[in-house]
């Protein structure tokens, strides 16, 4: 284990200056997500266009360097991407933090792939798996229109 | 694992116990320890302590991933669906208190009926009969016929319109009698009646299967399974884990808390209030593991076998009277000696080193009913040889002398 | 035993951890146990175990009467007048349950009021919040003020003619204040309300006096005083445990039960249903030893000092903020850094061995008033040292490296 | 520990044969006891005259060889003494059984003294002395008119 392949550069920026932080107007979907155990909690708001595009995405909330890079990460990389595109996106992205070693979908580019797994540090820490994936986990919700709070403790 | 030399797995056989090698006929009180278990607390607590799912630290993630490996454990041992339908608890009696309590909250009210059996241990009496205080409703009781059974038909005969739930024991502490509690929960659900199944002697014993039972409820206690004291499961459907209020509140089992208003944690949380057990759920991993590794059907084999073999043992011995003859039975005998009490009884297979148990085994609706304030038992686990019971019924003409029979 | 090298009492620091000297900060939430408590266990399951109270053979008699050991050494620890009033439970959770549960169910109904503060932990909150569904009563809390104490003005704010019981923590496991229960036991006392103290943090770090303190209720549990985990104690005057209901139902707790009505046991039978935590509760009577031989005086004496070269030395770490400043402290510190969250600290921390926790420590309320969403929380027990905090002090350097503070 | 001097022979006689089982008419004081763990239970019903003597005691009930021997040597032992006396012996016994080495009243004869002795064997047997106690608990309730239900748990 090693706190810098946790702690990376990227990870501490976006935690220190999340990206799309806030809310914005004419959202049209968004989700609650908390995790009971350590207080941490996010709201995703976005809005999707006729052609089930994210025209625009937005987070509130507060948690730990992780769950703040994640969802600032997140919310970047989905922008512009239609909603199908999105669930592979998050379906590819939670497989990589529970078992797989790589990201696989061919809808993310290289850099952004980089990118993204610079979260995979959490393998190693798992009590911290889920600060990582609680966004994700939400924004999946907000897609689904589902009413429920997303709570992440599997 | 050979079943036939297990005793060696279990310290307690290792010394003499006042001189005297361990006969040990008590098991369904509580049952031994093997090694396994008791190391694997030892060295929970020396080398790995930690308490569970609150802290972020390496000790504290270990041991949470411990305990949780202990329900997937159970899950697969009883064949449950979903690890979310384990729910661990301090013993079988809370478990029953807690479905008793919140199923009593939800949906029992005035007039309704709880069906029980005559043969009923007092850990699924009173719970109901807390309701019946706080709630007005009824209690019936299944009959036992004279063979120390429950049979279908004796519960058929008590459901009524007004019947809410069903409780029932699986294996009978007492006769040993084993209900038909797979045709009395078809025959429930039937009639959209829910049964909770005290699974006490069962789960030692008895191969277990959840989603074959179909049962809604099954209270377990680790301690007459091999494992430590303080531990218990309850198995719930997940539907009523989901519907049903919380039973006990306290740390871990909520969601969000304010000064208006408390949410509850998903499951198994929301039962789970509390610092739990965490290094007994931790060592019961080792009793299940270890009734694994004998295999149940070797476990029920042995016991059968031991079972035919103290029956025919005990009925040739004259003046001793064997309580009930069920058909389908455990490895439970009780029985009286014309002319000695079983408490005498009792004490004077002890000072051989036989631990039976006398009383009434707390079935005293039970006894009532066998018109006997009491009885001895003698009750087998895996580690009982036939050598017990040669040594059990030596034991036994050796009180008759001395009560000169 | 000398205070300064306990350490070696407790296998746990034996080893490494993941290549680290165990810091082990991290004990409001659970102790480390001595090598005498786990010893104990071992040696009851393998040489002495059986089942308390229900047979009369030669273990179950020995287990009864050690069990009944531990009842008259925890009476004696706290100077209760009556080993009757002793109750195990299998933790203070369950304990106040156990008051909540049935001092409800007598003396509350609907308007009335039930005062608890604002530091709070969700144990001693929920139990409360289902009375307050069930029954329409309301709950008050006192407030904490801005150096996270609850003065005895604050209680005598909120109470009115409507309070029914009051309900508070000994000690803090946040902010360390440790409360003026006597005097809150005497105020309320006057006004005929009785009075239940959650000692979790209180038991293990103060000398403890019922007769002096005079409240009505105390619970303990033994995970935080160097003893087994899954079992507690509920200490109640002897007056409130004869006039309650019971709690859970079950073998044990009864005196007659018949088909149509029930009689319970006397005293402490009553609120025992069930087999017990046999092995913890024996196990437990060494923790009560392990303390005894140390002197509660010392090991407040020692914690002091921790807690005061502890704070010292965190205040002069920059950027590190300590939560709360009472008058009376109690072996906590909880704390934030500016710019890195709880969390990450904790993670940061575990990496050089040094276990804290982090999060709302089951304070939801406090931290809510707090303006926090968690905080970072370093707690002693008897064993830690003030190298241990020098370590503490110097990973939080770390922590702020990392971060680039 | 020697089951001889549990079960001697004149405890195996009143267990099996016990003195004075049974209920009289004109019973003026009574009481109940049980033992809740083994399900023992006795009635002690006595007759008290106006010199506030014994004139008749009898017990119904079940139980071990141990608890229906001492009811019954009990029941023989007291009748036509005074309730003082009664009470004096009572004290003597249950401290003999709890810890003393001997009888100390000065009302027993004895060759009393010496068939009380019979039950001290069950000082060996600590699960076995409540058995030995209940009845004569009971007495005490009796004579007390204590409305109470003797149970025998320390
Ligand atoms: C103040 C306080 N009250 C109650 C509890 C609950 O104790 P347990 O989880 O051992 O039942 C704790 C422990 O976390 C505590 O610190
Ligand atoms: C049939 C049955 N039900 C319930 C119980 C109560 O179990 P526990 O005391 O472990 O809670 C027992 C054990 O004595 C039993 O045999």
């Amino acid at each position: 284990m090693d706190l810098k392949d946790l702690y990376q550069e990227i990870i501490l920026d976006h935690g220190k200056n999340p990206r799309n932080l806030g809310k914005f107007d004419n959202y049209n979907k968004d989700a609650k997500g908390n995790n009971p155990l350590c207080g941490d909690n996010v709201h995703v708001y976005l809005r999707l266009n006729e052609n089930k595009k994210v025209e625009d995405i937005a987070f509130e909330g507060h948690g730990c360097a992780i769950s703040m890079a994640s969802a600032s990460i997140m919310t970047d990389m989905v922008r512009g991407k239609e909603e199908k595109e999105v669930k592979e996106i998050v379906t590819d992205f939670l497989g990589m933090i529970k078992e797989k070693d790589s990201l696989e979908t061919n809808i993310l580019k290289d850099d952004e792939k980089t990118k993204l797994m610079s979260l995979s540090g959490v393998k190693q820490y798992p009590m911290r798996v889920k600060c990582a994936t609680l966004s994700w986990h939400t924004l999946t919700s907000a897609l689904d229109n589902s009413d429920q709070i997303v709570k992440t403790e599997e | 694992m050979n079943i036939h030399d297990i005793k060696k797995e279990f310290p307690i056989f290792d010394d003499k116990i006042q001189n005297n090698d361990l006969v040990y006929l008590d098991s369904a009180n509580s049952s031994q320890k093997p090694r396994i278990v008791v190391d694997r607390i030892y060295d929970f607590y020396t080398k790995e302590f930690s308490n569970v799912g609150r802290s972020v630290h390496y000790l504290a993630v270990a041991a949470t991933n411990l305990y949780e490996q202990t329900r997937v454990s159970v899950q697969k041992y009883i064949n449950a669906k979903d690890k979310d339908e384990i729910v661990f608890t301090k013993g079988a009696t809370e478990a029953i208190n807690l479905v008793a309590n919140t199923f009593g909250q939800k949906y029992l009210s005035e007039g309704d009926e709880v069906l029980l059996t005559e043969l009923e241990h007092h850990s699924n009496y009173v719970p109901w009969h807390f309701l019946r205080k706080a709630k007005n409703i009824k209690i019936e009781f299944a009959e036992i016929n004279d063979d120390g059974e429950v049979t279908l038909e004796a519960i058929e005969k008590k459901i009524t319109n007004k019947t809410k739930i069903i409780s029932v024991s699986h294996l009978s502490n007492v006769t040993g009698a084993i209900l038909p509690i797979k045709e009395i929960v078809q025959l429930a659900h039937l009639k959209n009646i829910p049964v909770l199944i005290d699974g006490c002697q069962g789960a030692p014993h008895l191969k277990l299967d959840m989603q074959d039972i179909d049962c809604d409820f099954y209270a377990i206690s680790g301690h007459k399974m091999y494992g430590p004291t303080g531990i218990g499961v309850l198995y719930a459907k997940k539907k009523w884990l989901e519907d049903l209020p919380p039973y006990q509140g306290g740390g871990g089992m909520i969601n969000e808390v304010k000064k208006e208003g408390i949410t509850y944690g998903e499951l198994p949380n929301k039962y789970e209030a509390g610092t739990m057990a965490t290094a007994q759920v931790i060592a019961f991993n080792e009793s299940i593991k270890f009734m694994e590794k004998i295999g149940i059907q070797n476990i029920e084999k042995h016991e059968k076998e031991l079972l035919d073999y103290g029956l025919e043992k005990l009925r040739k011995n004259n003046s001793v009277n064997i309580i009930g003859n069920p058909k389908e039975k455990g490895g439970v005998i009780s029985f009286t000696i014309e002319g000695v009490h079983p408490h005498d009884i009792a004490t004077i297979l002890d000072e051989d080193g036989v631990a039976i148990r006398a009383g009434h085994h707390c079935c005293q609706i039970l006894h009532d009913k066998l018109n006997l304030p009491a009885t001895a038992r003698a009750s087998f686990g895996v580690y009982n040889t036939k050598d017990d019971i040669d040594k059990l019924d030596e034991a036994i003409n050796k009180c008759k002398k001395i009560f000169n029979l």
